[in-house]
């Protein structure tokens, strides 16, 4: 996937976050403070608007890392910082990058886990989206092989299991950390919209298979 | 069930909206540009820059403590959002500050990251800061586990001491340390009997039955130590209180400030109440009140409750506290 | 139908207790042995005594505006009932004034009355006094009825002005003018958008609508203007000032002070968006604000809702409202 | 009706109008600020308080004289002076009287009104309890000739006729004015509370003769 189908790709998956504001807002109002919905679609609507028909970008890296700094700086919120950060640090990881290649994916999922742990100091188990993060990452480091487009789905499969995993966990950290075993049963918030971002970008490459 | 009800305009404009009536009402202060942020129009850049700031909803808190005596500075993020890491930024190059920035801000993951992205941004400038978690609210974690406390109504004291420190002190080292030393003194907790609603959504954060309250409660709703059925004003103050006073390991001669702070939509007469068994409960430790506040100075939207923060004076602590501060919430 | 929701002990007794516990927030105070009612500790004599009270649930109303530069003395009745005259004729007699008695109370008729009934009773012991009802709320009744209008929450601008002008001037009848001069440049309106009750009452005093307001609502749930479906807050704030606007004749250049007041339970987010729209009301109007207060001032119980009150400035009463005061709710 | 007789009248009227509270509340509740019967039961139970086994009085005029006291010195709100007044004005009309007659009831209704008029301005029709009060001392004057025993029952009915009407009035004074037009079809809880007094008074003289 070449840099202008990946800025197409990245508008269609932006578009679609900010549709999934109610959904996210009812899991944060379950076991956070209800406006993890609302930073979603703040950031993500900005990102949209930066991604318009004057958007360019040298490479691959340089699109996800404007996404990334656009994140940071209007979101706010423990969200902006986290997904900000996984935005500015996966694409450094792979800078100059003409192509989003399975092993750029991976190599962008894995350098932006290890920043956004470093960052908020959590890690796997803590019922954060580092629990759909990481097991996406690993999916798509195995899948290093196969092209984007065959691989995607798979990924989405493994951060969607991590949500999945979620709700057995008891939150650490964040707003939820408190619920504590109030938690219990219910997923986190951030792991969706991480499962989400992914399955957006499956989407947009079936969408475009089916076209 | 019960919907929120406000009279607002735009529901996703709130942030900026009150921002905006916020600073008609403080004349000190001079806004940033397109951002919901503002700086002391007499800010001295020799002095050590006290800089604060959060997610909306909290009103009068940050803003209302911004001004002579108090915090030099103040960045506004959404609803229950911290502020971004650019906000931050510019808010302190605003202030040119000469003698390093002191953040001041309440300890949560979302404010913690946002301002240490800022610090190590404004270290890149050639700006040293040193940040100050508050982390005042006894029930949200075990002595044990201090980095966990939540932050709520007792940044009043912390911001009051630093601000204090930093009108007085040269030395930064020095006014980290009185702030520091502040927030040790400094222990709250507080009880919800209603639930709040960010304005965005047409449901309310958490629920609450008819019957029941929530003793440790945060200001966002997360859980203290559990529901338990409403009781007296009496008791409830006597369990809160007595939290503080073992958290401050407070005895007999010893002094304080408290404020008994409203969540959002308690009556004054709830306040006062409790005040009331507040000051029976340190009367009868021996204790005595230096000065005593009870209003609206830490809110979570609307939600209905009080959060009670008692300030642990020495010599030190009563000084700063003395010095005279203006701002939009408190003037002394 | 939703049921008030209140952390109490008894509620027979929330009068006698919200004024213990603001008494001991006001250590300048002395309370009157056995009554809800308080004099200054540090009164003068010599001064003309300003006294003023009303029934209870209006906290920080009136305890909150006595002290240095405001009212002398306070009486507070039940809740939304007015104190007996012998508790205000002890009151009065507790300050031994020597130089007459100016009382200051809101315009309803059990206040009317209990102090109608105290002032003959002081003229019996040869202490003289004046009475002014304050009757702010330009929406209670039409320019022609002035002594049918009712008072809320510009009693702060009257009591501020009279407790200033007895701080400044010897004489009697210099006090009274400046009051009632004071009184005629405030203007006050308010909006509900949920209902108090009681405490003692397991039921609210009067129902609105989800989806409806009530501009004009008076402090007891006496209606306004009638009940309207909810619009945005601008087209609310837009109609007050307007209403305050046309009864204070104001015009460009003009100057007044403005108090955005909570009735009970609204967001201080819901204050500081109204108070936007008031300030930019103004400015297009080329009225000027010299000072903005936006807070719990003037409440009633948990009502939603808000009111305005502006204080159009001459020079006596800018030079007034300058001076120094110093209470529980108000120190400037 | 002797003092004696009439101290025991008066300490059951008083602990009848204290069991009146929930009823009078509705009614303030619906044209008021809801607080009428809480300061009736205030006033009430410490005129009950009073009028206790060492309570004792020269006379019929200083029994109802020193209610009037009690009244205007503990309930506060408008029908502390009210009430305080009609007891305190109409007690010194019949100062002396060795006995609550028909006509020393007439007599304290009619002193009574007229202070309470002068006191707080309002006058028939203006949906008070002077709209209760002003029937009730008419028709007291009326069967002045009558025992005590014998005319109370139709004192009760003028000032129970005179709350009825008070339905079809428009508020003009007191917390209820600017309801205006809502005020129509609700009663005037003074009204009420006027009438109760005289109706409490009607049953006691029953149960005695009863016994
Ligand atoms: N330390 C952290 N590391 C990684 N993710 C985190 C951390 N803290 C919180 N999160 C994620 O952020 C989400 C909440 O985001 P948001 O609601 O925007 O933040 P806030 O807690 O400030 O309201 C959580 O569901 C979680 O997935
Ligand atoms: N000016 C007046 N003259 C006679 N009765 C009055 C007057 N104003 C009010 N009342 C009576 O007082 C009653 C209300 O009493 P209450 O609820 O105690 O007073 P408030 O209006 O102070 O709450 C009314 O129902 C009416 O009968
Ligand atoms: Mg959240
Ligand atoms: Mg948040
Ligand atoms: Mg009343
Ligand atoms: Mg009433």
């Amino acid at each position: 996937m070449n840099t202008q189908e990946t800025i197409e790709m990245m508008r269609s998956v932006a578009h679609a976050m900010v549709q999934s504001e109610p959904m996210l807002t009812k899991f944060d109002q379950a076991i956070g403070d209800g406006d993890h919905g609302l930073g979603i679609e703040r950031g993500f609507s900005n990102v949209e608007a930066m991604l318009d028909e004057s958007f360019s970008a040298a490479d691959v890296g340089q699109v996800l890392q404007k996404i990334g700094t656009k994140l940071l700086s209007t979101m706010g919120g423990a969200s902006g910082a986290i997904f900000g950060t996984l935005f500015r640090a996966g694409a450094k990881s792979i800078a100059g990058a003409p192509q989003l290649t399975t092993e750029a994916l991976a190599q962008f999922l894995t350098a932006g886990l290890t920043a956004v742990c470093q960052r908020g100091g959590a890690s796997e188990g803590d019922k954060t989206m580092i629990d759909a993060l990481a097991p996406a990452a690993r999916k798509a480091a195995e899948l290093a092989e196969l092209e984007f487009e065959q691989a995607i789905a798979q990924v989405v499969e493994a951060a969607e299991q991590g949500v999945e995993q979620t709700k057995e966990m008891v939150a650490t950290t964040g707003k939820a950390k408190t619920l504590g075993e109030r938690s219990l049963g219910h997923p986190d918030p951030g792991a969706i919209s991480m499962s989400l971002i992914l399955k957006f970008m499956a989407e947009h490459v079936d969408a475009k298979v089916a076209v | 069930m019960s919907k929120p009800k406000k009279l607002l305009n735009d529901p996703g404009e709130v942030a900026r909206e009150q921002f905006e009536g916020f600073m008609l009402a403080a004349p000190h202060l001079e806004a940033l540009p397109g951002m919901t942020a503002a700086i002391r129009k007499d800010f001295r850049p020799d002095k050590v820059a006290v800089v604060t700031g959060g997610g909306a909803g909290h009103e009068p808190m940050y803003g209302g403590y911004v001004g002579e005596g108090l915090a030099d500075a103040v960045s506004v993020g959404d609803v229950f959002a911290a502020p971004s890491p650019d906000v931050i930024v510019e808010t302190c190059s605003a202030l040119s500050p000469q003698n390093g920035v002191l953040f001041v801000y309440g300890n949560y993951a979302g404010d913690n990251m946002n301002y240490d992205i800022a610090a190590e941004l404004l270290e890149d400038e050639g700006i040293p800061s040193h940040t100050i978690r508050i982390n005042d609210d006894v029930i949200s974690a075990p002595p044990s586990l201090l980095e966990e406390r939540r932050g709520i109504a007792g940044a009043l004291y912390v911001l009051k001491a630093a601000g204090a420190a930093a009108e007085t002190y040269s030395e930064f080292d020095e006014v980290v340390a009185a702030a520091e030393k502040a927030l040790k003194h400094t222990a709250s907790a507080g009880v919800a009997i209603a639930p709040c609603a960010i304005p965005r959504n047409d449901s309310f954060n958490f629920e609450i039955a008819a019957d029941e309250i929530e003793i440790g409660m945060g200001l966002h709703g997360e859980p203290g130590v559990g529901k338990s059925k409403i009781s007296s004003s009496d008791q409830v103050v006597d369990q809160i209180m007595e939290a503080l006073a073992e958290d401050l390991s407070l005895k007999a001669g010893d002094e304080v400030c408290m404020l008994v702070n409203n969540l959002g939509a308690s009556t004054q007469m709830e306040l006062l109440i409790a005040n009331r068994a507040a000051n029976l409960y340190l009367q009868q430790l021996g204790v005595s009140v230096y000065d005593n506040l009870v209003g609206n100075y830490c809110t979570s939207l609307e939600m209905s409750g009080f959060s009670i923060s008692l300030f642990k004076l020495d010599e030190q602590l009563k000084a700063l506290y003395d010095q005279p501060c203006q701002s939009f919430a408190l003037r002394r």
